[in-house]
Order: structure tokens, then sequence, then C-alpha cells
């Protein structure tokens, strides 16, 4: 296969943290326009494993590369710029902003002014929010958040934060969208809408996805592929059907001899 | 959720209303109290009660009104009641200023306002000259006085200090044949470094006196072994500087841990009280002088009965020297408004008219209390004396007059 | 020179370290920054001048007299204060204690106005020879005192039950609380303790400066560099940055000044401040917190 | 959130961006303009111009303020030096080099402007409380050089600063100098307003809020830090070389470490993070100002045997007391009491 099909391609990845090995020799590929879903049980390095991709955590040993580009060194906001966005575990928005506001700080890069033109808010600046005003009205369309759109999103609910929070991460435009457990604490209704999101996220928009998700309903649903993490190392890698059948996961999710 | 906040509201509104009745209610009384058939003339005192001068300036306060209390007893002002404002700058321009335009704004203007700190006044130089009410000083620095403005300084400045200090030491003090060595050693602020001008050293030089060290101690040191050990390392003879007394007994404590006490005369501006530097560090002040502006407690309390007769009638507990020092700039004050009475009549008495007074004001001693103060249209520093003082024995003692040399920039004393 | 110069900033430093641990205490404890600690300070020492030399009362009874001013101090702090801005923005909190530093110093202007009051010298003035350093007994009995008040200080919270619950409770407020700890009651806590220090460190102070308010809230506000420099929440972090910042004293006034031309001695701690946090953002003994999301 | 009259409809973007929505914003905008500008001047005297004046000053530099600390997040307890070195700087420059005020405004600006980068750049490995600290280490050191400036700053000596001139006409009365101040803070306020609108106001939050989840989302956490306090210290030039000019004569005495933590503090009291916010502290910072300086004679007058220390004692105590208590009564600020009042006119006479 040549690099080109791959979005993503992590080689060796080692972290550790004092002494504990969080991610062992991880190797990884995400393929273009795949929804790929990263399981393992509790403590697996699965948001380790994000947070090294994403730029936050830097990696003792291997290297990541995107579209062929390496990143391995590269700070975080700029691996942004690139187009990997990311939607947390917990609530990380922006509580002090609007919901519409929120999503126009996640488009922040398609914003282009200068401080000058922003202070007089005129010609440039101007033009320049009115045009990601638009882009970002689509998204709150989308995501049939309209009602929240001038709430402080402190105020809201959980499960309308969790949709905030992915539409902060379509704000920018991802080519690469990590997604953290975004079903985590959910109700069954609200599981259903979250997984209709990321389905006509990764099909319309043909975005690449990478799930991290414990409800394994859901992931035998929607997975191309499928990643299992255990004690920071892989252990199954293929589609739905051959990684529930896989007896080394079976094994990690319920215990017992390896 | 809104019955409680309607509830709270109600509460915030009683609140406010017994506030604004018990205001309103103040105000009236205060405002009934003042009367009297004598023509009213208004003179403000800006002094600091709170910051950094509290300590010292606290005595001021009883000062302040016993001072007005006895001009208007013994009808000092005849025709005339003196009302005296007065504001707390608290040590801070931006305070003091938002007081100043306060007693500006009262009605009837202030005709004189007393200021009590050096680097206030200097901010303030420019605003008593724009409201035309001029500002004796007790404090003085080169922004004050040049170019001639509405402020009016009531000591010698610093420098001159300085240079009568070190006349005092070469005529009195110093026996050997050789010249001496000074050191400077003050603190390292605006009032400690304001005698080390260009013409001071000039001056010093003329004498044929090395500068052989420049020691600065911090606003409130905690530790001033290096600077000591410095000095004693210079083999300097004498110093000067300026200094409150708590801080120049941390160096004192210092000196005499480093067995150096006694080695160097230590001479000091006015600002250093000698009775509580004693208080402070008892015998270790012996040999400590300053170039004081005002005479010893003793020596006043003959001279001017009244402010003896007013401390103890009104059962004052403030430290005599310093209440007294408040009183010799009412003194100015109120000589200068009657001046201005005399000169236009008491219903006409503003600014104006007390500035020209101030300006014709030849070999006044404020009653006793200070040197004799002159001020004419160019000149705007008061005394050209200075009371020598030091410690002997754990007392303080008077060593007389001492004639200051005029080092301001251009004065004629400045060696050329 | 050297020598002399270390030891006497060793010396000094010593009391800033018993003042800072104040501040340490409550940041702890509470997470609030006391801004009031200087006012506190000099609070204290007006406090002890006035039930020992005013009023003469025997050193006990006017120990105890001070303890009880003391806790109803803290209690009303924080049941007045804190407690009703618990879960608001904790720069309302800083806020608070700045204000409460105002009040404090205009009730030691209201009380005590006038010059500084000086206690009676009643350490023994001799000197010592420390090789080539000279040092007061007066010193040394601060030194001790301060040692003293550190070792009481770790004890308790190493050996004590309430110390011990004071740490847990510092870690997690929940959790304590779900355990039955009275949080409110560990706070009110935390602050005796902290005016306990800012007191001892005052009375100490006083004798250098006399019971004077300005010296002794300048003074006490040194901590907030000491604090900072050492780590907030750290006890030991506290006792080293205050010694370090008495020596560093001495020393840039000692080889600095000459340099510079004077007044080094109030900045250059700031500037060495300024480069440890470069090279240390969390102080020199403060926890570096592991970021998740 | 905003909440509107009824049959308020926005057709474009434009328009639901804009601050200025109905005819009756417009209108009362416009009286209030019209009162700061002609009504307030025309009968007010030279007492109350000149608290407004402070007050027009403290507003430019306490939104400088607001812009870092209350959107930015990052405490700064030097602000006050900060001011002083605009005023230095404009001082210096008309005093030195006779530059005229259209000159040295926008040269105070930019000084205090690369003060603030420099001040800034630690910010890229200091973090939190401790950064606070880092601003007043800069406190120190900006007060000792203009200390020990020499001739330039005539450290102790006190630096005189002539008033304004502007087209000829010498802005040396209260009355003059004030339509100069109100200009400037309003249109201070106005930018202010602009900026915070923008992506960098957004930038600023989502820093103080959430200062990781903003770098995964693009943003350079650490431009955004000094760029917030490079316009902090630019509000605060600004407001320094007004102050020069207004104060005719600058000592280091003027620029005390209290007086930034007042502006921290009042900014509080105010509302953090709101550009009103900022506004409500000036006021209210120079207001009791006045008030305790009222207060003090007054109560000695009623109350003969206090002493006048003991008074200035008690007006502090109660300057204290009267924060302490905004701060539990309200502890997010006149603001947020001001937007209750105001949307409870809004929907007035019904309660919800």
């Amino acid at each position: 296969m040549s690099v080109q099909e791959f979005v993503l391609s992590v080689k060796d990845l080692s972290l550790s943290f004092g002494g504990v090995l969080a991610l062992d020799s991880i190797d990884m590929d995400v393929r273009k326009g795949e929804l790929l879903a990263l399981i393992g049980p509790n403590g697996a390095g699965k948001t380790c494993l994000l947070n090294c991709i994403n730029g936050f955590y830097h990696p003792d040993r291997g290297s990541i590369h995107y579209r062929g580009r390496p990143i391995t060194g590269m700070p975080l906001f700029k691996r942004a710029h690139l187009g990997i966005a990311r939607v947390f575990q917990g609530i990380q928005l922006y509580a002090g902003l609007t919901t519409l506001d929120n999503l126009m700080a996640g488009a922040h890069y398609f914003i282009r002014h200068g401080v000058f033109s922003a202070l007089w808010f005129v010609g440039k600046a101007k033009r320049e929010e009115i045009r990601q005003r638009r882009v970002v009205e689509k998204i709150i369309d989308f995501l049939e958040i309209e009602y929240a759109r001038k709430k402080m999103v402190g105020e809201l609910p959980y499960g309308l934060q969790k949709r905030i929070d992915l539409g902060r991460a379509l704000a920018m435009e991802p080519e690469l969208l990590l997604l953290d457990e975004p079903m985590a604490g959910m109700n069954l209704e609200e599981k259903e809408d979250m997984a209709r999101f990321i389905l006509d996220i990764h099909e319309e928009r043909d975005t690449t996805v990478v799930l991290v998700e414990h409800d394994m309903g859901v992931v035998m649903d929607i997975a191309d592929r499928i990643v299992v993490l255990d004690f920071g190392k892989k252990i199954a890698e293929g589609d739905p059907e051959r990684i529930s059948k896989d007896p080394r996961v079976v094994n990690a999710y319920l215990g017992g001899e390896a | 959720m809104r019955r409680e906040s309607i509830s709270k509201e109600r509460r915030c509104a009683w609140k406010v209303a017994i506030l604004t009745v018990a205001t309103a209610f103040l105000v009236l009384s205060a405002s009934w109290a003042a009367a009297g058939d004598k023509a009213v003339v208004v003179i403000g005192h800006l002094p600091h009660f709170t910051g950094a001068y509290a300590a010292t300036q606290a005595h001021y306060a009883p000062a302040q009104d016993d001072a007005v209390e006895w001009i208007n007893r013994v009808n000092y002002i005849p025709g005339v009641e003196l009302k005296l404002i007065w504001a707390d700058g608290g040590t801070n321009p931006a305070k003091s200023l938002a007081g100043f335009k306060k007693m500006i704004a009262h009605k009837p203007k202030p005709v004189v306002i007393i200021g009590e700190s050096t680097g206030i006044g200097t901010s303030l130089v420019k605003w008593h000259a724009k409201a035309r009410v001029p500002d004796i000083e007790g404090g003085m620095s080169q922004a004050m006085i040049d170019p001639p403005s509405w402020t009016f300084c009531q000591p010698p400045p610093y420098a001159s200090q300085f240079g009568a200090w070190v006349d005092y030491y070469l005529k009195y003090i110093w026996k050997k044949k050789t010249p001496p060595k000074f050191a400077w050693l003050t603190w390292d602020n605006p009032f400690g470094r304001s005698p080390m001008t260009k013409e001071a050293e000039a001056y010093l030089k003329s004498k044929g006196i090395q500068i052989v060290a420049r020691e600065f101690i911090p606003n409130v040191p905690s530790n001033t072994a290096s600077q000591c050990m410095r000095l004693r390392e210079s083999g300097a003879d004498f110093t000067f500087g300026g200094m409150y007394p708590s801080a120049l007994s941390v160096v004192l404590k210092d000196m005499k841990k480093l067995g150096m006490l006694g080695s160097m005369t230590i001479g000091m501006s006015y600002a250093t009280n000698l009775v509580e530097l004693v208080n402070y560090v008892g015998n270790m002040a012996d040999g400590v002088y300053i170039t004081s502006i005002h005479p010893l407690v003793t020596e006043w309390e003959q001279k001017c009965p009244m402010v003896k007769e007013m401390y103890e009638r009104n059962n004052r507990k403030a430290n005599k020297w310093i209440y007294a020092n408040c009183w010799s700039k009412f003194a100015i004050a109120a000589e200068v408004v009657k001046r201005a009475v005399q000169a236009v009549g008491p219903e006409n008495v503003d600014g104006q008219a007390a500035y020209n007074a101030l300006v014709g004001l030849r070999n006044f001693d404020a009653w006793g209390i200070s040197p004799p103060i002159s001020f004419s249209q160019t000149r705007r520093v008061g005394m050209d004396s200075v009371i020598i003082q030091t410690v002997e024995n754990g007392q303080v003692v008077s060593k007389g007059f001492m004639a200051t040399p005029d080092l301001l920039p251009g004065g004629k004393d400045v060696p050329r | 020179m050297f020598s002399q110069l270390i030891v006497s900033g060793f010396l000094t430093g010593s009391v800033y370290a018993l003042m800072a641990l104040g501040i340490v205490v409550i940041y702890k404890a509470s997470s609030v920054f006391n801004f009031a600690h200087g006012s506190i300070v000099a609070f204290t020492a007006y406090l002890i001048w006035s039930f020992v030399v005013q009023l003469h009362l025997n050193p006990l009874l006017a120990g105890i007299l001070c303890l009880l001013v003391i806790g109803i101090i803290s209690f009303l702090v924080q049941r007045l204060i804190l407690y009703p801005l618990t879960g608001q923005p904790v720069l309302a909190a800083l806020m608070a204690t700045l204000a409460l530093g105002e009040v404090v110093s205009g009730f030691v202007t209201l009380m005590w106005p006038g010059p500084a009051r000086t206690y009676p010298d009643f350490l023994p003035s001799g000197l010592i020879r420390l090789g080539p350093a000279t040092i007061t007994l007066g010193e040394i009995v601060n030194f001790v005192v301060c040692t003293l008040a550190f070792g009481a200080f770790v004890l308790f919270f190493q050996k004590s039950r309430l110390g011990l619950t004071m740490r847990g409770t510092a870690e997690d407020h929940q959790l304590a609380r779900s355990e039955g700890v009275r949080v409110n009651r560990i706070f009110i806590l935390a602050w005796f303790i902290a005016i306990l220090m800012a007191g001892i460190g005052g009375f100490l102070m006083a004798f250098m400066h006399g019971v004077n308010q300005e010296p002794l809230i300048s003074l006490g506000m040194k901590s907030l560099a000491v604090v900072i420099l050492g780590g907030m929440e750290s006890i030991s972090g506290a006792v080293i940055g205050g010694l370090a910042i008495g020596v560093l004293e001495a020393l840039g006034a000692g080889y600095l000044d000459p340099i510079f031309g004077g007044g080094v001695e109030e900045v250059f701690p700031f500037v060495i401040l300024l480069v440890v946090l470069m090279i240390r953002p969390y102080g020199l003994f403060g926890y570096e917190r592991i970021e998740r999301v | 959130m905003m909440k509107r009259p009824c049959g308020t409809f926005d057709q474009t973007y434009a328009q639901d961006m804009s601050y200025i929505r109905t005819p009756f914003r417009m209108g009362l905008l416009a009286v209030l303009f019209l009162l700061l500008f002609i009504g307030f001047p025309l009968y007010a005297d030279d007492y109350l111009l000149g608290i407004m004046n402070v007050i027009g000053i403290t507003v430019v530099a306490m939104l400088g303020l607001n812009i870092l600390t209350g959107y930015c997040g990052l405490i700064s307890i030097g602000h006050v030096a900060f001011v002083g070195v605009g005023a230095y700087t404009s001082a210096i420059l008309s005093n030195h080099l006779g530059w005229p005020f259209w000159a040295t405004l926008p040269s105070a600006a930019v000084v205090t402007g690369l003060m603030g980068l420099l001040v800034g750049l630690p910010a890229l490995r200091i973090k939190g409380f401790y950064i606070a600290i880092s601003t007043l280490a800069f406190h120190y050191i900006i007060i000792w050089v203009i200390l020990h400036g020499g001739n330039l700053t005539k450290g102790v000596w006190g630096l005189p600063c002539d008033s304004v001139e502007l087209f000829g006409v010498s802005l040396d009365t209260e009355r003059r100098m004030y339509y100069l101040i109100m200009v400037v803070a309003v249109t201070g306020t106005i930018l202010a307003f602009n900026l915070v609108r923008t992506k960098y106001g957004r930038a600023f939050v989502a820093i103080r809020d959430n200062d990781i989840a903003a770098e995964f989302m693009g943003l350079n956490i650490f431009r955004y830090k000094v760029l917030a306090f490079v316009i902090c210290s630019v509000y605060a030039g600004v407001a320094g070389c007004l102050y020069a000019h207004y104060l005719g004569m600058l000592t280091v005495e003027q620029f005390p470490l209290i007086d930034s933590i007042w502006y921290m503090g009042f900014l509080i009291v105010g509302g953090v993070g709101s550009i009103t916010g900022a506004v409500f502290g000036a006021f209210v910072y120079r207001l009791i100002d006045q008030v305790v300086i009222f207060l003090g004679p007054f109560i000695g007058q009623v109350f003969p045997a206090l002493s006048g220390s003991s008074v200035a004692g008690f007006t502090q105590m109660l300057f204290g007391m009267v924060i302490i208590l905004f701060l539990v009564l309200e502890p997010r600020g006149v603001n947020h009491r001001w937007q209750i009042v105001l949307s409870s006119f809004r929907l007035w006479p019904f309660p919800y």
C-alpha cells in the first residue's frame, strides 16, 4: 500500500509516565475516508494515543505521519491547522462563550483578519466574521442546536454540550476527526442522535474519523475497521466481524488468561 | 427563585432607604452646626493619616484642631473665623489629588492649603498654580520651587541642610588637619536622595572633602550589613542622608553588631525625629546629628506657651515634637491670612491675597517654633538656617542655629 | 564580607520563611491566596504589644488572650467573608482578602495611631563571633524561635490527627466532606495557624523596626515573593524560598549595589524570581500537575 | 444572553452581530453621548469634571487590564507600572524632545506595548498565579529603572510634563481636558467592544476558560497571551500618557504597587470579563475614593472626640468593608446586577 492512501500512520509509538508504559510500540494506520474505531478496556491507552496524535503528549519513541508528512515534533496547534480535530472525553467547552461563539472559536483558523481591523470592526474583519458565520450556521443547522445558539454553554444540559463539542470540532473543517468517547454518559436516544451525526459527518463530508467508544453495539454498527488496545499494546486490528470473534479481544474484555 | 430574588431586592431597597435617611440626617445636622457672625476664611490641610507616613503624621491630627481652635479663641485674625478643612492624602498621589480637588471645590474656597509630603507636593505644583491657591509645604524639592510657583516650602533645601551640616562638622567636630572623608548614607527613595545634588557635591569638593562611598538603604530595610561593611571599608569620617527613625534604627543596630558604632559621625536631614530614634535604640543614637527645623520641646514650651497650653488643655497624647511641627505650619498660614485680611479686608480674602501676603513674609519665626522664614517674588524656600541637634547620653540636645548655604542650582554659595 | 552577608541573610530569611508558611497553609487548605498577610502581621504585632506592654499582662495570659483573639478573627474571616464566597470565582476570594487587609490596617490605624511602639529589650544584647561573621544574640533567638515554630508546624502536620485531616482536606474537599470532615472548620483552623505564624513573624520583626505598621506590612508582603519562589503548595518550598530571598537580598546589596548605584536589594530577589520561574514555572518545589483531557 | 423586545428580527448576520439593534437602543446611546459631551460639561463644575477626568483615565487603564485579566484570564498586579511607563514615555518625549501630544500619545502606546511584549514572553512557560507574580517582579524592575533613570526620568526629582496642545488650543483646564479624555475613553471602550466580539476576543476567552482545548482547536496560545499583554499595555500606555499630561508632574511615587492591586480589585467589583464591567469598576473605584475623602472630615465633624487619624483609619476600614460587602452580595460584579436590572426592565411588566 502506498503512503498516500493513509491519512495517518503511526509507527512504533511508545510513551511512558514515570515508570508506567502507557503506550508500547503502537503501529496504526488510518486510511483515507474510513471510520476507524479504537477500543479497549479502561486504561488501555486509547486517550493517550489520541493525545499523541494531537500532539498534546510527546511520545518517547516512534513517529507519526499525517498524509505522508512527519508531524511527530509539530506543536499541538499547528496540527489543528492541518485539519486534525478532536472531540473530548469530558466537557471541554469554553464555558464563558455562547454556543455560537464556541463554534466560531473552533473556526478560529479560518477567520483571517488583523487586530487593527478587528478593533474598528470594519472592512476585512466584518467581512470575514460574517463569512465564517454563514459556515458556522450551517453546522448549527446540521446539529439541530439552533435554539441554543445564543445561550452560554455552561448552562446547557450535558447531551447538548457534547453535541456542541462535536460542532466545534466540525467548525475546524477537519480532515481527520478524533472522537474520544462522544457518547459516554448519554441515554439511548442521545446516543442514537450522536451516532447519526457521526455517520453523516463521515459520509456526507467525507471526513476520516477515529472513534474511541465503549459501547460495543455502536462500534460494531458504524465502524469500518477496529483497532483494539490493551495495556498500551495493540492486540488486534480488523473489520468488526473479525474483531468480535478474536479470542484475545474477548479475553481482554472479559479478563482471564491471554 | 424569582420570589427569592424579589424579596432580596426588597430587602436591599430597605437598606438603601435607611442609609439614605441616615446620611441625609447627618448632613443636615452637620450643616446646622456651622454658624457664626464673623467672616469665615477657610484653610485646607492635606495630611497623610494612612499609608507610609501615617506613623508620623498621626500627630498632626490633634495639632491641626488645636491650632485652629487657639487662633479663633484669641482672635489672632481680627474679625475672621478660621475654618479648617482637611482630607487624608493616604500617602498616595491619586488619593491626594482627589482630596485636593475636594478642598478646592469647597465653598468658600480655601485661601491656603498646607501640604505635608514632598512627593505629593511635587505632584500638585501645577494644580495649586491653576487653582490659584498657595501651598505651604512641609517638604521641599527642586520641581516645587523652580520656576517659582504657588508652592512655598517651609524648610531649606535638603542640599542646603547638607551644606549646613558640612559647615558644622568642619567647624565643631573635625579636629584634624587633613580633610575628612565623606560618605552618603541615605534612603533609596526620592526623599532620601534629594540632598544628593550636583551642587551639594561641588560644595563638598570646594572644601577639599572627598566622597568615599554612596550607600543606599531600602525603604524597609531588614538587613543592612553589606552597606555598613562597605562604609567601614571606605573609612568615611562623617555621613549625611535622609531616613525615618525606624529605618535608621536598623542601620544603627547593624553598625553596633559590626562594631563600627561611633567610628563615623552620622548626620541626617530634619525628618529623622531624634526623640523617636532614642525611643527605638536608646544609647545607640548617641552622636547622631540632625539639621532640625524645630527647636527642642523644652525650648518651644517656654517660647510659645499657647502650644503647651492647648496640648495640656485638650489632654493630648501626641508626640510633642511632631505636634509642634504641625503648629508651625498653621502659624505661617494664620500669619498669612492675617496679613491678607489687613490688606484686602475679611470679605475679600482669597488665594491671590494670601499669595501676596506670603511673598511679603519676612523673618517670621512661626511663633518661635522654627527658624525665621522669609519668602519673596523669586524665593520659595522659607528658612536659611537650621538648628543642629544631637543625642548625648540618650538625651536630645540642641547645638544652636547654623546658617544654610544656598545650594540650589545657580545659588550664591554654589562653587563655580 | 561574603560569610557575614550569608549569615545575616540567612537569619533574616528565617523570619520571612516563617511568615510565608502562613500564606502556604491557607493556600493549601482552601486555594485562597491571602493578600491580607502583611496587614495581619502588623496587626498581631500591635496586639502583642498592647497585651504585654500597655496592659502589663503576664506573658502566659497574654499568649492565651492572643490565641483567643486570633481564633475569633479566623472564625469571623472564614464565616463572614470566605464562606459566602465558596463556589464563586477565585478572583473574588482573592479580592476579598485584599479588602480584608485594608480593613485590618484601618483598624490598626484606628486603635493604635501615632508612632511606632517598641517592645522592651528583654533579649540579651551580646555579640557572637562565628568565624569571620558576627551575629547578635537577638538574631540567634529569632532563628531558634523560627526553627521551633517550624518544627511544631511540621510535627502538627505529620503526626497529629488534625494535621493529617487537614492535609487530606487540602487534597480533595469533596472527598473530605463525604468522610464527615467539617471542611469549614478546617479552613478556620488553617486561618488560625496562618495568623499565628504571621503573629510570631510580626513579633520578631517588630524587634527590628519597632511595632510600626508600614514596615511590617511591607515585610509581610515580601512573603508573597517567598511563596512564589518556593512554590505555592510546598511547605519546604516556603522555608527554602524564605532563606533564599533573605540571602539574595543581602548578596544583591553587597555585590550589585556598587555597580548599579544602589537599591538593588529590593529588585534583585524579583529578578531571580523571574529567572527561576522561567526554568521551573511552578516554583522551586511546587507540584507540576500532569494535564489530561 | 441579550433579550430583545418582540418584533425585532435579524435579517442579516451583520445585523445579528451588531450591538445596537433597536431604535430605542440607538436613542439611548444618543442620549448618553449627548449627556456625556454636552449635558454634563454644561452644568458640572470643575470638581465634578475633575472626578470624571480621573474616572476617564481609569476607564482606559481598566479596559486594558480587563482584556488581559477578564478576557484572557491572566492576572496582572503590575498594571500601574505600565501606566507609569506610558506616562514617563510621553513626559520624556514632550519634556526633553518637545514632541507634541499627537506624537507622544502613539509613542507612549508603542513603547508600553513593547514593554508588554517583554512582560508577556515569560507566559510561554509560566502559568496561572505565577504569571501574576512575574508581573509583580516587573513592577519592581520598572519602578527601579524609573527611580535610577538619571537625567532622563529625573528619578527622584519629578519630571514635569506640559499640558496638551491640540490645534493651537492648550487643554490646561479641567473642562478642556474633559473632552479629550472622554473622546479617548469612549473610543477605547468602543474599540474594546469590537475587539472582544471578533476572533481575538473569542480566542482570549477560550484561553481563559480552557486553554488546553483552545490549543487543540488550533490556537497558538502563547501568541494570544502575548497579544493580550500587548493590548493591555497599549491601553495602559494611553492612560499613562493622558495621566502625565493631565497631572503635569510625574514622580515615581505616583505609581505605587497597591494601586495595581486596587485596579485588579475594582475590576472584580465592577464585573470581570465584560467591557461594561470594567467601566463600572473604574467608576466605583474613583467614586469610593471620593466618598471616603468626603466622609473623613465629616465624621470628624460629627464626632469631634475622634481625632483625624482615627477617622482616617475608620474610613480605611470602611473602604475595605464596602468592597467585602460588594463581593459577598454580588461576587459577579456590579455589571451582573446591572444586567439583571436591564433585563427586568426589558421584560417589564412581566416577571419572566
